[in-house]
Protein backbone atom coordinates (compact mmCIF):
# COMPACT_ATOMS: atom_id res chain seq x y z
CA UNK A 1 0.00 0.00 0.00
CA UNK A 2 1.59 3.23 -1.13
CA UNK A 3 1.44 6.68 0.30
CA UNK A 4 -1.41 7.86 -1.91
CA UNK A 5 -3.46 4.80 -0.96
CA UNK A 6 -3.02 5.65 2.71
CA UNK A 7 -4.21 9.22 2.07
CA UNK A 8 -7.16 7.91 0.08
CA UNK A 9 -8.19 5.51 2.84
CA UNK A 10 -7.85 8.23 5.46
CA UNK A 11 -10.00 10.61 3.43
CA UNK A 12 -12.65 7.96 2.80
CA UNK A 13 -12.71 7.06 6.49
CA UNK A 14 -13.02 10.75 7.42
CA UNK A 15 -15.87 11.13 4.94
CA UNK A 16 -17.61 8.08 6.38
CA UNK A 17 -17.21 9.58 9.86
CA UNK A 18 -18.86 12.85 8.82
CA UNK A 19 -21.68 10.99 7.07
CA UNK A 20 -22.22 9.00 10.27
CA UNK A 21 -22.24 12.18 12.35
CA UNK A 22 -24.70 13.82 9.95
CA UNK A 23 -26.99 10.78 10.17
CA UNK A 24 -26.90 10.80 13.97
CA UNK A 25 -27.47 14.56 13.91
CA UNK A 26 -30.54 14.19 11.73
CA UNK A 27 -31.94 11.82 14.35
CA UNK A 28 -30.71 13.59 17.50
CA UNK A 29 -31.22 17.33 16.90
CA UNK A 30 -34.34 18.72 18.58
CA UNK A 31 -36.13 20.47 15.71
CA UNK A 32 -36.29 20.70 11.94
CA UNK A 33 -34.12 23.79 11.53
CA UNK A 34 -31.28 22.38 13.59
CA UNK A 35 -31.46 19.14 11.60
CA UNK A 36 -30.85 21.23 8.49
CA UNK A 37 -27.37 22.00 9.86
CA UNK A 38 -26.54 18.31 9.87
CA UNK A 39 -27.70 17.96 6.26
CA UNK A 40 -26.16 21.17 4.94
CA UNK A 41 -22.69 20.74 6.38
CA UNK A 42 -22.00 17.19 7.55
CA UNK A 43 -23.38 15.48 4.48
CA UNK A 44 -21.67 17.84 2.05
CA UNK A 45 -18.24 17.47 3.63
CA UNK A 46 -18.64 13.70 3.98
CA UNK A 47 -19.45 13.25 0.31
CA UNK A 48 -16.73 15.64 -0.81
CA UNK A 49 -14.14 13.77 1.29
CA UNK A 50 -15.16 10.33 0.05
CA UNK A 51 -15.21 11.38 -3.61
CA UNK A 52 -11.85 13.15 -3.21
CA UNK A 53 -10.42 10.03 -1.60
CA UNK A 54 -11.62 7.93 -4.52
CA UNK A 55 -10.05 10.50 -6.87
CA UNK A 56 -6.70 10.17 -5.07
CA UNK A 57 -6.88 6.40 -5.21
CA UNK A 58 -7.85 6.40 -8.89
CA UNK A 59 -5.05 8.76 -9.86
CA UNK A 60 -4.96 11.10 -12.81
CA UNK A 61 -7.53 9.52 -15.13
CA UNK A 62 -10.77 10.38 -16.85
CA UNK A 63 -12.72 8.62 -14.13
CA UNK A 64 -11.35 10.92 -11.44
CA UNK A 65 -12.39 13.88 -13.61
CA UNK A 66 -15.90 12.43 -13.63
CA UNK A 67 -15.72 12.02 -9.86
CA UNK A 68 -14.71 15.68 -9.61
CA UNK A 69 -17.77 16.64 -11.67
CA UNK A 70 -19.98 14.68 -9.26
CA UNK A 71 -18.20 16.42 -6.36
CA UNK A 72 -18.79 19.90 -7.77
CA UNK A 73 -22.41 19.02 -8.49
CA UNK A 74 -23.06 17.80 -4.96
CA UNK A 75 -21.18 20.73 -3.42
CA UNK A 76 -23.30 23.13 -5.44
CA UNK A 77 -26.71 21.50 -5.08
CA UNK A 78 -26.69 20.23 -1.49
CA UNK A 79 -26.75 23.73 0.09
CA UNK A 80 -29.38 24.78 -2.45
CA UNK A 81 -31.60 21.83 -1.53
CA UNK A 82 -31.11 22.64 2.16
CA UNK A 83 -32.05 26.25 1.54
CA UNK A 84 -35.10 25.27 -0.52
CA UNK A 85 -36.36 23.01 2.28
CA UNK A 86 -35.70 25.66 4.94
CA UNK A 87 -37.51 28.30 2.93
CA UNK A 88 -40.47 26.04 2.25
CA UNK A 89 -40.77 25.20 5.95
CA UNK A 90 -40.50 28.86 6.93
CA UNK A 91 -43.18 29.83 4.42
CA UNK A 92 -45.40 27.03 5.61
CA UNK A 93 -45.25 28.54 9.09
CA UNK A 94 -43.11 25.98 10.88
CA UNK A 95 -41.68 27.80 13.90
CA UNK A 96 -38.07 27.11 14.91
CA UNK A 97 -37.29 26.04 18.46
CA UNK A 98 -35.03 28.84 19.70
CA UNK A 99 -32.94 29.45 22.78
CA UNK A 100 -35.59 31.07 24.96
CA UNK A 101 -38.16 28.45 23.96
CA UNK A 102 -35.72 25.79 25.11
CA UNK A 103 -35.35 27.52 28.46
CA UNK A 104 -39.09 27.63 28.93
CA UNK A 105 -39.06 23.88 28.31
CA UNK A 106 -42.18 24.15 26.25
CA UNK A 107 -42.61 22.14 23.09
CA UNK A 108 -42.90 24.61 20.26
CA UNK A 109 -45.46 22.57 18.37
CA UNK A 110 -48.01 25.05 17.17
CA UNK A 111 -51.36 24.08 15.77
CA UNK A 112 -49.84 24.31 12.30
CA UNK A 113 -47.17 21.73 12.93
CA UNK A 114 -49.75 19.55 14.64
CA UNK A 115 -51.78 19.62 11.47
CA UNK A 116 -48.67 18.54 9.58
CA UNK A 117 -48.26 15.36 11.57
CA UNK A 118 -49.43 12.43 9.58
CA UNK B 1 -34.29 49.31 0.40
CA UNK B 2 -33.03 52.16 2.55
CA UNK B 3 -29.47 52.09 1.31
CA UNK B 4 -30.54 51.66 -2.28
CA UNK B 5 -28.20 49.36 -4.17
CA UNK B 6 -28.95 51.32 -7.34
CA UNK B 7 -25.89 53.49 -6.93
CA UNK B 8 -23.51 50.58 -6.82
CA UNK B 9 -25.20 48.65 -9.61
CA UNK B 10 -24.21 51.40 -12.05
CA UNK B 11 -20.67 50.01 -12.02
CA UNK B 12 -21.83 46.99 -13.98
CA UNK B 13 -24.40 48.46 -16.32
CA UNK B 14 -22.12 48.45 -19.32
CA UNK B 15 -21.62 45.04 -20.78
CA UNK B 16 -18.59 45.27 -23.00
CA UNK B 17 -18.71 41.63 -24.06
CA UNK B 18 -22.26 40.28 -24.12
CA UNK B 19 -21.02 37.17 -25.92
CA UNK B 20 -18.50 36.37 -23.23
CA UNK B 21 -21.01 34.63 -21.00
CA UNK B 22 -22.26 32.46 -23.87
CA UNK B 23 -18.70 31.59 -24.87
CA UNK B 24 -17.83 30.62 -21.30
CA UNK B 25 -20.97 28.50 -21.02
CA UNK B 26 -20.22 26.79 -24.32
CA UNK B 27 -16.63 26.12 -23.29
CA UNK B 28 -17.73 24.62 -19.97
CA UNK B 29 -20.33 22.46 -21.72
CA UNK B 30 -17.76 21.21 -24.25
CA UNK B 31 -15.35 20.34 -21.42
CA UNK B 32 -18.13 18.42 -19.68
CA UNK B 33 -18.88 16.52 -22.88
CA UNK B 34 -15.24 15.59 -23.46
CA UNK B 35 -14.80 14.39 -19.88
CA UNK B 36 -18.04 12.41 -19.92
CA UNK B 37 -17.55 10.93 -23.36
CA UNK B 38 -14.03 9.61 -23.10
CA UNK B 39 -13.96 8.95 -26.85
CA UNK B 40 -11.81 11.46 -28.67
CA UNK B 41 -12.46 10.50 -32.28
CA UNK B 42 -13.96 12.72 -34.95
CA UNK B 43 -17.50 11.36 -34.72
CA UNK B 44 -17.89 11.82 -30.96
CA UNK B 45 -16.35 15.29 -30.89
CA UNK B 46 -18.62 16.41 -33.74
CA UNK B 47 -21.72 15.06 -32.02
CA UNK B 48 -20.52 16.82 -28.87
CA UNK B 49 -20.22 20.14 -30.67
CA UNK B 50 -23.68 19.72 -32.19
CA UNK B 51 -25.17 18.82 -28.79
CA UNK B 52 -23.51 21.85 -27.16
CA UNK B 53 -24.99 24.01 -29.91
CA UNK B 54 -28.46 22.56 -29.34
CA UNK B 55 -28.21 23.10 -25.59
CA UNK B 56 -27.00 26.69 -26.03
CA UNK B 57 -29.87 27.42 -28.42
CA UNK B 58 -32.43 25.84 -26.09
CA UNK B 59 -31.23 27.94 -23.16
CA UNK B 60 -30.50 31.14 -25.06
CA UNK B 61 -33.75 32.88 -24.15
CA UNK B 62 -34.15 31.71 -20.56
CA UNK B 63 -30.59 32.60 -19.66
CA UNK B 64 -30.77 36.09 -21.16
CA UNK B 65 -33.85 37.05 -19.14
CA UNK B 66 -33.20 39.04 -15.98
CA UNK B 67 -35.23 37.80 -13.06
CA UNK B 68 -33.30 40.05 -10.71
CA UNK B 69 -31.59 43.23 -11.68
CA UNK B 70 -28.35 42.38 -13.42
CA UNK B 71 -28.37 38.66 -12.71
CA UNK B 72 -27.33 37.69 -16.23
CA UNK B 73 -24.26 39.73 -16.98
CA UNK B 74 -22.59 39.74 -13.60
CA UNK B 75 -20.83 36.39 -13.68
CA UNK B 76 -18.50 38.01 -16.20
CA UNK B 77 -17.20 40.20 -13.39
CA UNK B 78 -15.97 37.24 -11.37
CA UNK B 79 -12.26 37.70 -10.71
CA UNK B 80 -10.52 34.39 -11.06
CA UNK B 81 -7.33 35.43 -9.30
CA UNK B 82 -9.40 36.10 -6.17
CA UNK B 83 -11.19 32.79 -6.62
CA UNK B 84 -7.89 30.97 -6.09
CA UNK B 85 -7.51 32.61 -2.69
CA UNK B 86 -11.19 32.15 -1.89
CA UNK B 87 -11.45 28.40 -2.43
CA UNK B 88 -8.92 27.29 0.25
CA UNK B 89 -10.60 29.60 2.75
CA UNK B 90 -13.98 28.10 1.82
CA UNK B 91 -12.60 24.56 2.17
CA UNK B 92 -11.29 25.35 5.65
CA UNK B 93 -14.60 26.93 6.64
CA UNK B 94 -16.51 23.84 5.48
CA UNK B 95 -14.22 21.57 7.51
CA UNK B 96 -14.55 23.82 10.56
CA UNK B 97 -18.34 23.93 10.20
CA UNK B 98 -18.60 20.16 9.97
CA UNK B 99 -16.37 19.68 13.00
CA UNK B 100 -18.57 22.07 14.98
CA UNK B 101 -21.71 20.20 13.98
CA UNK B 102 -19.99 16.91 14.80
CA UNK B 103 -18.98 18.12 18.26
CA UNK B 104 -22.51 19.38 18.89
CA UNK B 105 -24.00 16.08 17.77
CA UNK B 106 -21.62 13.84 19.70
CA UNK B 107 -21.68 15.91 22.90
CA UNK B 108 -23.98 14.10 25.34
CA UNK B 109 -25.76 17.29 26.45
CA UNK B 110 -25.85 18.86 22.98
CA UNK B 111 -24.80 22.45 23.75
CA UNK B 112 -26.86 24.44 21.27
CA UNK B 113 -28.69 27.73 21.70
CA UNK B 114 -30.49 28.23 18.39
CA UNK B 115 -31.22 31.77 17.27
CA UNK B 116 -32.60 33.39 14.15
CA UNK B 117 -30.70 36.41 12.90
CA UNK B 118 -32.01 38.98 10.47
CA UNK B 119 -29.64 41.43 8.80
CA UNK B 120 -29.12 43.49 5.68
CA UNK B 121 -25.99 43.08 3.64
CA UNK B 122 -24.76 45.44 0.97
CA UNK B 123 -23.95 43.12 -1.93
CA UNK B 124 -25.37 44.76 -5.05
CA UNK B 125 -24.75 41.71 -7.24
CA UNK B 126 -27.28 38.87 -7.23
CA UNK B 127 -24.54 36.36 -7.94
CA UNK B 128 -22.67 37.53 -4.85
CA UNK B 129 -25.82 37.17 -2.75
CA UNK B 130 -26.39 33.65 -4.07
CA UNK B 131 -22.81 32.71 -3.33
CA UNK B 132 -23.07 34.31 0.11
CA UNK B 133 -26.23 32.35 0.85
CA UNK B 134 -24.59 29.07 -0.12
CA UNK B 135 -21.44 29.88 1.82
CA UNK B 136 -23.54 30.68 4.90
CA UNK B 137 -25.15 27.26 4.63
CA UNK B 138 -21.76 25.57 4.35
CA UNK B 139 -19.89 27.47 7.05
CA UNK B 140 -19.96 26.94 10.83
CA UNK B 141 -23.27 26.97 12.59
CA UNK B 142 -25.49 28.86 10.17
CA UNK B 143 -28.12 28.02 7.54
CA UNK B 144 -29.78 30.49 5.16
CA UNK B 145 -33.54 30.56 5.67
CA UNK B 146 -34.62 33.21 3.19
CA UNK B 147 -33.35 36.07 1.06
CA UNK B 148 -35.51 39.00 0.07
CA UNK B 149 -33.73 41.79 -1.76
CA UNK B 150 -30.72 42.45 0.47
CA UNK B 151 -32.28 41.13 3.68
CA UNK B 152 -31.04 37.76 4.90
CA UNK B 153 -32.72 35.55 7.48
CA UNK B 154 -30.38 32.91 8.89
CA UNK B 155 -30.66 30.23 11.52
CA UNK B 156 -27.64 29.85 13.82
CA UNK B 157 -26.83 26.97 16.15
CA UNK B 158 -25.25 29.43 18.58
CA UNK B 159 -25.17 33.21 18.72
CA UNK B 160 -21.39 33.11 18.54
CA UNK B 161 -21.31 31.12 15.32
CA UNK B 162 -22.74 34.05 13.36
CA UNK B 163 -20.05 36.45 14.59
CA UNK B 164 -17.93 36.29 11.42
CA UNK B 165 -21.00 37.21 9.38
CA UNK B 166 -22.06 40.08 11.61
CA UNK B 167 -18.63 41.69 11.77
CA UNK B 168 -18.42 41.58 8.00
CA UNK B 169 -15.44 39.32 7.32
CA UNK B 170 -17.38 36.70 5.42
CA UNK B 171 -19.33 39.11 3.16
CA UNK B 172 -16.06 40.90 2.44
CA UNK B 173 -14.56 37.67 1.10
CA UNK B 174 -17.52 37.34 -1.26
CA UNK B 175 -17.47 41.01 -2.29
CA UNK B 176 -13.79 40.85 -3.12
CA UNK B 177 -14.53 38.19 -5.70
CA UNK B 178 -16.32 40.83 -7.76
CA UNK B 179 -14.96 44.25 -6.83
CA UNK B 180 -12.90 46.05 -4.18
CA UNK B 181 -15.03 46.98 -1.20
CA UNK B 182 -13.99 48.60 2.04
CA UNK B 183 -17.27 49.80 3.54
CA UNK B 184 -19.27 48.26 6.33
CA UNK B 185 -21.24 45.59 4.53
CA UNK B 186 -23.62 44.30 7.21
CA UNK B 187 -26.23 46.63 8.69
CA UNK B 188 -29.32 46.50 10.94
CA UNK B 189 -28.59 43.20 12.63
CA UNK B 190 -31.49 41.79 14.63
CA UNK B 191 -31.16 38.68 16.77
CA UNK B 192 -34.34 36.76 17.51
CA UNK B 193 -34.15 34.25 20.33
CA UNK B 194 -37.78 33.39 20.90
CA UNK B 195 -40.10 31.97 18.28
CA UNK B 196 -42.88 34.33 19.41
CA UNK B 197 -40.99 37.29 18.00
CA UNK B 198 -40.93 35.89 14.49
CA UNK C 1 -7.15 -2.03 -0.39
CA UNK C 2 -10.13 -3.79 -1.87
CA UNK C 3 -10.98 -5.22 1.56
CA UNK C 4 -10.86 -1.77 3.15
CA UNK C 5 -13.24 -0.44 0.52
CA UNK C 6 -15.62 -3.34 1.10
CA UNK C 7 -15.62 -2.67 4.86
CA UNK C 8 -16.32 1.03 4.27
CA UNK C 9 -19.13 0.17 1.87
CA UNK C 10 -20.70 -2.05 4.51
CA UNK C 11 -20.32 0.73 7.07
CA UNK C 12 -22.06 3.16 4.70
CA UNK C 13 -24.86 0.70 4.14
CA UNK C 14 -25.42 0.76 7.91
CA UNK C 15 -25.15 4.56 8.06
CA UNK C 16 -27.87 4.91 5.42
CA UNK C 17 -30.36 3.15 7.68
CA UNK C 18 -30.08 5.77 10.46
CA UNK C 19 -31.99 8.64 8.74
CA UNK C 20 -34.86 6.20 8.07
CA UNK C 21 -35.84 6.89 11.68
CA UNK C 22 -36.59 10.50 10.67
CA UNK C 23 -38.46 9.37 7.57
CA UNK C 24 -40.69 7.07 9.63
CA UNK C 25 -41.10 9.21 12.76
CA UNK C 26 -41.55 12.66 11.35
CA UNK C 27 -42.77 14.72 13.26
CA UNK C 28 -43.37 17.07 10.35
CA UNK C 29 -43.43 16.43 6.62
CA UNK C 30 -40.28 18.49 6.20
CA UNK C 31 -38.38 16.17 8.53
CA UNK C 32 -39.39 13.26 6.35
CA UNK C 33 -38.22 15.04 3.20
CA UNK C 34 -34.96 15.93 4.93
CA UNK C 35 -34.42 12.28 5.77
CA UNK C 36 -35.13 11.22 2.20
CA UNK C 37 -32.68 13.82 0.88
CA UNK C 38 -29.98 12.67 3.28
CA UNK C 39 -30.49 9.05 2.23
CA UNK C 40 -30.28 10.11 -1.43
CA UNK C 41 -26.94 11.87 -1.06
CA UNK C 42 -25.47 8.89 0.79
CA UNK C 43 -26.74 6.55 -1.91
CA UNK C 44 -24.76 8.55 -4.44
CA UNK C 45 -21.55 7.78 -2.55
CA UNK C 46 -22.56 4.16 -2.14
CA UNK C 47 -23.04 3.78 -5.90
CA UNK C 48 -19.55 5.21 -6.52
CA UNK C 49 -18.00 2.83 -3.98
CA UNK C 50 -19.78 -0.18 -5.46
CA UNK C 51 -18.53 0.84 -8.89
CA UNK C 52 -15.03 1.00 -7.49
CA UNK C 53 -15.27 -2.47 -6.00
CA UNK C 54 -16.58 -3.95 -9.24
CA UNK C 55 -13.89 -2.07 -11.18
CA UNK C 56 -16.44 -0.47 -13.51
CA UNK C 57 -16.34 3.07 -12.21
CA UNK C 58 -16.98 4.73 -15.59
CA UNK C 59 -20.36 3.02 -15.75
CA UNK C 60 -21.41 3.49 -12.15
CA UNK C 61 -20.39 7.15 -12.02
CA UNK C 62 -22.93 7.90 -14.77
CA UNK C 63 -25.63 6.24 -12.71
CA UNK C 64 -24.47 8.17 -9.64
CA UNK C 65 -24.60 11.49 -11.51
CA UNK C 66 -28.10 10.76 -12.80
CA UNK C 67 -29.13 9.79 -9.27
CA UNK C 68 -27.72 13.03 -7.85
CA UNK C 69 -29.62 15.11 -10.41
CA UNK C 70 -32.90 13.32 -9.76
CA UNK C 71 -32.45 13.53 -5.98
CA UNK C 72 -31.84 17.28 -6.14
CA UNK C 73 -34.83 17.89 -8.39
CA UNK C 74 -37.13 15.73 -6.26
CA UNK C 75 -36.23 17.66 -3.09
CA UNK C 76 -36.81 20.96 -4.91
CA UNK C 77 -40.15 19.69 -6.23
CA UNK C 78 -41.39 18.60 -2.82
CA UNK C 79 -40.27 21.91 -1.27
CA UNK C 80 -42.11 23.77 -4.03
CA UNK C 81 -45.25 21.70 -3.53
CA UNK C 82 -45.52 22.51 0.15
CA UNK C 83 -44.91 26.16 -0.54
CA UNK C 84 -47.84 26.45 -2.90
CA UNK C 85 -50.03 24.04 -0.93
CA UNK C 86 -50.59 26.66 1.75
CA UNK C 87 -51.47 29.31 -0.80
CA UNK C 88 -54.25 27.17 -2.20
CA UNK C 89 -55.66 25.99 1.13
CA UNK D 1 -36.63 42.73 -15.17
CA UNK D 2 -39.73 40.99 -13.94
CA UNK D 3 -41.00 41.12 -10.41
CA UNK D 4 -40.24 37.81 -8.82
CA UNK D 5 -40.76 36.31 -5.39
CA UNK D 6 -38.67 33.15 -5.67
CA UNK D 7 -35.40 32.94 -3.77
CA UNK D 8 -32.45 34.10 -5.91
CA UNK D 9 -30.41 31.07 -4.81
CA UNK D 10 -32.85 28.64 -6.39
CA UNK D 11 -33.38 30.70 -9.55
CA UNK D 12 -29.71 31.40 -10.26
CA UNK D 13 -28.38 27.94 -9.46
CA UNK D 14 -31.25 26.24 -11.28
CA UNK D 15 -30.61 28.19 -14.45
CA UNK D 16 -26.87 27.67 -14.06
CA UNK D 17 -27.00 23.87 -13.95
CA UNK D 18 -29.95 23.15 -16.24
CA UNK D 19 -27.81 23.29 -19.45
CA UNK D 20 -25.33 20.86 -17.92
CA UNK D 21 -28.11 18.42 -17.06
CA UNK D 22 -29.39 18.68 -20.64
CA UNK D 23 -25.94 17.95 -22.00
CA UNK D 24 -25.69 14.99 -19.64
CA UNK D 25 -29.01 13.70 -20.97
CA UNK D 26 -27.79 14.04 -24.56
CA UNK D 27 -24.57 12.25 -23.58
CA UNK D 28 -26.57 9.37 -22.13
CA UNK D 29 -28.59 9.15 -25.35
CA UNK D 30 -25.53 9.20 -27.61
CA UNK D 31 -23.46 6.76 -25.59
CA UNK D 32 -26.08 4.08 -25.14
CA UNK D 33 -23.77 1.62 -26.92
CA UNK D 34 -21.00 1.79 -24.34
CA UNK D 35 -22.65 1.83 -20.97
CA UNK D 36 -25.96 1.95 -19.21
CA UNK D 37 -28.35 4.33 -20.80
CA UNK D 38 -29.89 5.01 -24.11
CA UNK D 39 -33.03 6.71 -25.24
CA UNK D 40 -35.26 6.32 -22.24
CA UNK D 41 -32.75 7.27 -19.56
CA UNK D 42 -31.40 10.20 -21.55
CA UNK D 43 -34.91 11.40 -22.27
CA UNK D 44 -35.69 11.24 -18.56
CA UNK D 45 -32.64 13.38 -17.79
CA UNK D 46 -33.69 15.90 -20.46
CA UNK D 47 -37.17 16.02 -18.95
CA UNK D 48 -35.59 16.48 -15.51
CA UNK D 49 -33.78 19.60 -16.71
CA UNK D 50 -36.98 21.03 -18.21
CA UNK D 51 -38.80 20.32 -14.95
CA UNK D 52 -35.95 21.95 -13.02
CA UNK D 53 -36.44 25.17 -14.99
CA UNK D 54 -40.21 24.95 -14.47
CA UNK D 55 -39.74 24.48 -10.72
CA UNK D 56 -37.15 27.23 -10.41
CA UNK D 57 -38.58 30.11 -12.40
CA UNK D 58 -42.25 29.18 -12.44
CA UNK D 59 -44.65 28.03 -15.10
CA UNK D 60 -44.99 31.37 -16.86
CA UNK D 61 -41.33 32.20 -17.38
CA UNK D 62 -40.43 28.64 -18.33
CA UNK D 63 -42.55 28.99 -21.47
CA UNK D 64 -39.50 30.69 -22.96
CA UNK D 65 -37.60 27.47 -22.45
CA UNK D 66 -39.93 24.69 -23.52
CA UNK D 67 -43.43 25.71 -24.50
CA UNK D 68 -46.38 23.97 -22.91
CA UNK D 69 -48.00 23.48 -26.31
CA UNK D 70 -44.85 21.80 -27.65
CA UNK D 71 -45.15 18.77 -25.36
CA UNK D 72 -47.53 16.58 -27.35
CA UNK D 73 -46.32 17.45 -30.91
CA UNK D 74 -42.65 16.87 -30.09
CA UNK D 75 -43.54 13.61 -28.36
CA UNK D 76 -45.40 12.49 -31.47
CA UNK D 77 -42.43 13.51 -33.61
CA UNK D 78 -40.08 11.37 -31.53
CA UNK D 79 -42.41 8.39 -31.72
CA UNK D 80 -42.74 8.97 -35.47
CA UNK D 81 -38.95 8.73 -35.91
CA UNK D 82 -38.96 5.40 -34.09
CA UNK D 83 -41.88 3.93 -36.01
CA UNK D 84 -40.74 5.50 -39.29
CA UNK D 85 -37.41 3.68 -39.21
CA UNK D 86 -39.11 0.49 -38.10
CA UNK D 87 -41.64 0.64 -40.90
CA UNK D 88 -39.00 1.52 -43.52
CA UNK D 89 -37.07 -1.62 -42.63
CA UNK D 90 -40.29 -3.63 -42.76
CA UNK D 91 -41.01 -2.14 -46.16
CA UNK D 92 -37.56 -3.26 -47.31
CA UNK D 93 -38.55 -6.83 -46.54
CA UNK D 94 -37.14 -7.36 -43.06
CA UNK D 95 -38.41 -7.36 -39.52
CA UNK D 96 -39.44 -4.28 -37.57
CA UNK D 97 -36.24 -2.28 -36.84
CA UNK D 98 -33.99 -4.58 -38.89
CA UNK D 99 -31.39 -1.84 -39.26
CA UNK D 100 -29.20 -3.55 -41.84
CA UNK D 101 -31.95 -3.20 -44.43
CA UNK D 102 -32.11 0.60 -44.32
CA UNK D 103 -32.14 1.97 -47.89
CA UNK D 104 -28.65 3.44 -48.15
CA UNK D 105 -26.69 1.79 -50.93
CA UNK D 106 -22.99 2.24 -50.29
CA UNK D 107 -22.91 1.86 -46.49
CA UNK D 108 -21.87 -1.34 -44.77
CA UNK D 109 -24.38 -3.27 -42.66
CA UNK D 110 -22.56 -2.70 -39.38
CA UNK D 111 -22.42 1.07 -39.96
CA UNK D 112 -26.11 1.05 -40.87
CA UNK D 113 -26.88 -0.76 -37.64
CA UNK D 114 -24.84 1.75 -35.62
CA UNK D 115 -26.52 4.82 -37.08
CA UNK D 116 -29.94 3.19 -37.16
CA UNK D 117 -29.76 2.46 -33.46
CA UNK D 118 -28.49 5.99 -32.79
CA UNK D 119 -31.36 7.66 -34.68
CA UNK D 120 -33.92 5.41 -32.99
CA UNK D 121 -32.42 6.23 -29.58
CA UNK D 122 -32.65 9.95 -30.36
CA UNK D 123 -36.29 9.49 -31.36
CA UNK D 124 -37.07 7.63 -28.14
CA UNK D 125 -35.23 10.24 -26.09
CA UNK D 126 -37.17 13.13 -27.64
CA UNK D 127 -40.46 11.27 -27.21
CA UNK D 128 -39.80 10.42 -23.55
CA UNK D 129 -38.61 13.93 -22.65
CA UNK D 130 -41.53 15.69 -24.31
CA UNK D 131 -44.11 13.25 -22.95
CA UNK D 132 -42.81 13.52 -19.37
CA UNK D 133 -42.90 17.31 -19.56
CA UNK D 134 -46.42 17.14 -21.03
CA UNK D 135 -47.54 14.88 -18.17
CA UNK D 136 -46.07 17.30 -15.63
CA UNK D 137 -47.83 20.26 -17.27
CA UNK D 138 -51.08 18.34 -17.37
CA UNK D 139 -50.78 17.42 -13.67
CA UNK D 140 -50.04 20.99 -12.63
CA UNK D 141 -52.99 22.07 -14.76
CA UNK D 142 -52.05 25.73 -14.72
CA UNK D 143 -52.72 25.86 -10.98
CA UNK D 144 -49.13 26.82 -10.25
CA UNK D 145 -48.31 30.43 -10.89
CA UNK D 146 -44.72 30.54 -9.74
Amino acid sequence: MGMSDMIAVLMILGGAFFLLVASIGIVRFPDFYTRLHAMGKGDTLGIILILLGLCVYEGFTLNSAKLLIALVFVGLTNPVATHALARAALRYGLKPLLKLDQEEKKPSTTSKSDALET
Amino acid sequence: MTDSPGTTIKKFEQREHPWRGVAMQGFALMCLWLVLSGHFDFFHITTGAICVGIVLLLNARISSVQFFQGDVSEWEHLRFEHLLRFLPWLAWEIVEGSIQVASAVLHPKMPIEPAVIRFRVKLPIVGARVLFGNVITLTPGTVTLSITEDEFLIHALRRKSASTIIDGTMPRWIAQLFYDEDEQLVTSVEIIESSKEM
Amino acid sequence: MQDVLIYITNLLAVIIIIPFYRVLKGPTVFDRVLGVGAIGTKTLVLICLVGFIYGRLEMFIDIALAYAVLNFISVLAIAKYFKSYRKGA
Amino acid sequence: MTHFSESPIIVVVGRLIAPFIQLFGLYVIFHGHYGPGGGFQGGAMLAASFLLIRLCVGEEASQMHFKRSLGAPVGILGAAVFFGIGLVTMGAGGYFLDYSLLPFEDVSASKLRFFGILVVEIGIGIAVAATLVAIFDELMGGADNG
